[in-house]
């Protein structure tokens, strides 16, 4: 097995990981960190599909790699919009939750 | 010559790997958070000071020799002004 | 030579993540900023060991990227740490 | 026999670890803090991969600046002490969501055991690409960004400026056009200020310098942009400049400069070159230092209003 598909299988490990936990966690944040590991998976795995590609003189295949490069700044973007959001429902709900129902109880009569 | 300067490179790599060593070890047995503190800063600084003093002689050019320098004066900076402040932050927490 | 650099590298990233997996086990924030530190600074002497070994070419200039972005992390955090407690003495 | 393999099998176990525990960890901010471990722990896969334009990117951008951010936001959140514990999922439902997540990783991994044999690639047209339209540019990474793809990379600079906007947005009416709030210290301290004076300068410069070495060599817009976006913030962090209010003129000139550049370079491939951001031969490598100049100002500028989040109000004092 070769360095690049031992990075591979650990970016297939990174996205089932990320998964769970995306949908195991209740809090807004842990969901955030958890889509964060599935996006750096499937970025592993561009970079395996990267690295298989080599040819004309390159050590890589460079337009995944670019993808790649894209891709973290995007997923950033996507992260910075998703903490913003976050923030400001804590503020309004006062407490951190995605239970709609939090909404129509008014505050600090939380669940018991 | 070649044989002495690999020999220069091998002990400083090894001294630089020591001290991340005993920066760990103090780290699982210092008391409190100010000592441990104390042996992070010989990991960061001797650690990583020594390799790069190993690595200096295998670089390709005095550009990368350079950047190696810049890399460990930068860790050195930065690993002494946040140990300030962490330790700031510390002894702050403790009140 | 390189299987030796191999072995440093080696060795260094297992003692930082000894001492990673000691800290984050721990209950304090601040400790566990110490342990991204140190590894940090070991990341970056493993980085510069393996991409030696391995004749990565540029690799100088991520470790210069992380060396510069070591002290960011804590950085954001004592500030943090201080907007909360207003500046009793400072 | 070399020890290269256990050192691979052995950081791809570490990666894992620190996955499982950013996401099994029972503290909100161990898990923040461990995520920013894994960035770093990933920018060493990249150099195994031999990408070290993207371990860069990486160790900026998914390292630093993201950590800074979720740190942040974890630091935030963590002082909300009135949060109820949420009901966790029962024992069943973890274990149904766990059996889910193992087949999905596992017919990943599946695929990647049965990728084609020649794996395709792109990498002759990416090199007809640098050496064509992307002329002079050693870096075939940057003759990709900039050349072959660059209708993505000008996308992905509206896209920053979307998530801006998007950030600002959330902020309440009152504040509107204030700063973010973040960055303020109610005063300046030592040895921050001494940390952020000897650092922002020479990490300027190394900005700089990997965004113009990016034509031959790892780097480019985005990572050098990273590095002078983190020394910005260092900056402010430290009150040694004050964070600009969000509708000063100049800042929202900086965020627009990349793309607009990049897309009127692109429109004047049209009439000039023959083909929508088409390259004139001969001129091609003075255009595309242009638009990487701009991208870099772009760069700089979004990033920490990203991170700062939207403008909040003063407190009256």
């Amino acid at each position: 097995m070769t360095p690049s598909v031992l990075a591979g299988l650990v970016g297939a490990a990174l996205v089932g990981l990320g998964l769970y936990g995306l949908i195991i966690h209740p809090h807004p944040l842990r969901k955030l960190l958890a889509f964060n590991l599935i996006g750096s998976g499937v970025f592993l795995v561009f970079g395996l599909v990267a690295r298989r590609g080599a040819a004309a003189g390159f050590a890589f295949d460079p337009v995944p790699q670019a993808m790649v490069i894209t891709g973290i700044v995007v997923a950033f973007a996507a992260s910075a919009v998703a903490v913003a959001l976050i923030l400001r429902l804590a503020v309004e709900a006062g407490r951190v939750t995605l239970d709609p129902e939090a909404w129509s109880r008014p505050k600090g009569e939380d669940a018991k | 010559m070649i044989e002495l300067l690999d020999l220069f490179c091998f002990a400083a790599i090894s001294a630089g790997t020591f001290f991340f060593f005993a920066g760990t070890v103090g780290l699982l047995r210092f008391p409190d958070s100010l000592t441990r503190m104390h042996a992070l800063a010989k990991a960061d600084n001797l650690g990583l000071g020594l390799v790069a003093l190993g690595l200096i002689l295998r670089a390709d050019s005095a550009l990368s020799a350079l950047k190696l320098i810049v890399i460990w004066a930068l860790v050195l900076l930065s690993g002494a002004s946040t140990a300030q402040l962490i330790g700031r932050a510390l002894r702050r927490g403790r009140k | 030579m390189s299987e030796l650099l191999f072995l440093a590298a080696g060795l260094i990233v297992l003692t930082v993540a000894v001492g990673l997996a000691r800290i984050l086990r721990g209950s304090d924030d601040v400790e566990r900023l110490m342990a991204v530190q140190l590894l940090g600074t070991g990341g970056i002497a493993a980085l510069l060991l393996i991409a030696y070994a391995t004749n990565v070419p540029g690799v100088e200039d991520v470790a210069l990227g992380l060396a510069l972005l070591a002290a960011f992390a804590t950085i954001a955090f004592i500030n943090l740490i201080d907007a909360e407690q207003g500046d009793i003495e400072a | 026999m070399s020890l290269l393999p256990y050192l691979d099998v052995g950081l791809a176990l570490l990666i894992v670890g620190v996955a499982v525990w950013i996401i099994a960890a029972r503290d909100l901010f161990a898990s923040v803090v461990s995520y920013v471990a894994y960035g770093l722990l990933l920018a060493f896969v990249w150099i195994r991969l031999y990408a070290p334009d993207v371990a860069l990117t990486e160790a900026a951008v998914g390292g630093g600046v993201t950590g800074v951010l979720l740190i942040t936001a974890g630091k935030r959140l963590g002082a909300l002490k009135s949060i109820a514990p949420e009901a966790q999922p029962g024992l069943a439902f973890k274990l149904l969501i766990g059996v889910l997540a193992a087949l999905v990783a596992g017919a990943l991994g599946a695929v990647i055991m049965m990728l084609p044999d020649p794996p395709p690639s792109l990498a002759p047209e990416a090199a007809a690409a640098a050496a064509g339209a992307g002329a002079g540019l050693g870096n075939p990474i940057t003759a990709v960004l900039i050349s072959y793809r660059s209708f993505d990379t000008m996308l992905e600079k509206i896209v920053l400026i979307l998530a801006v906007v998007g950030v600002w947005s959330v902020g309440t009416d009152k504040a509107w056009g204030d700063t973010p709030a973040p960055f303020r210290r109610p005063k300046p301290y030592a040895p921050m200020v001494f940390l952020a004076q000897m650092l922002a300068p020479i990490g300027a410069l190394i900005g700089i310098h990997i965004f113009w070495v990016g034509a031959n060599a790892p780097g480019g817009a985005f990572q050098g942009g990273a590095l002078l976006a983190a020394m910005w913030m260092v900056t402010m962090m430290a009150r040694l400049v004050e964070p600009p209010r969000v509708d000063a003129q100049w800042l929202r000139l900086a965020l627009v400069a990349g793309p607009a550049v990049f897309l009127i370079a692109g429109l004047a491939g049209e009439v000039v070159a023959g083909s929508f951001f088409a390259y004139p031969p001969g001129l091609a490598k003075p255009i595309i230092l242009v638009i990487e100049a701009f991208m870099l100002v772009s760069i700089t500028a979004a990033l920490p209003m990203l991170v700062a989040g939207p403008p909040s109000e003063r407190s009256e004092q």
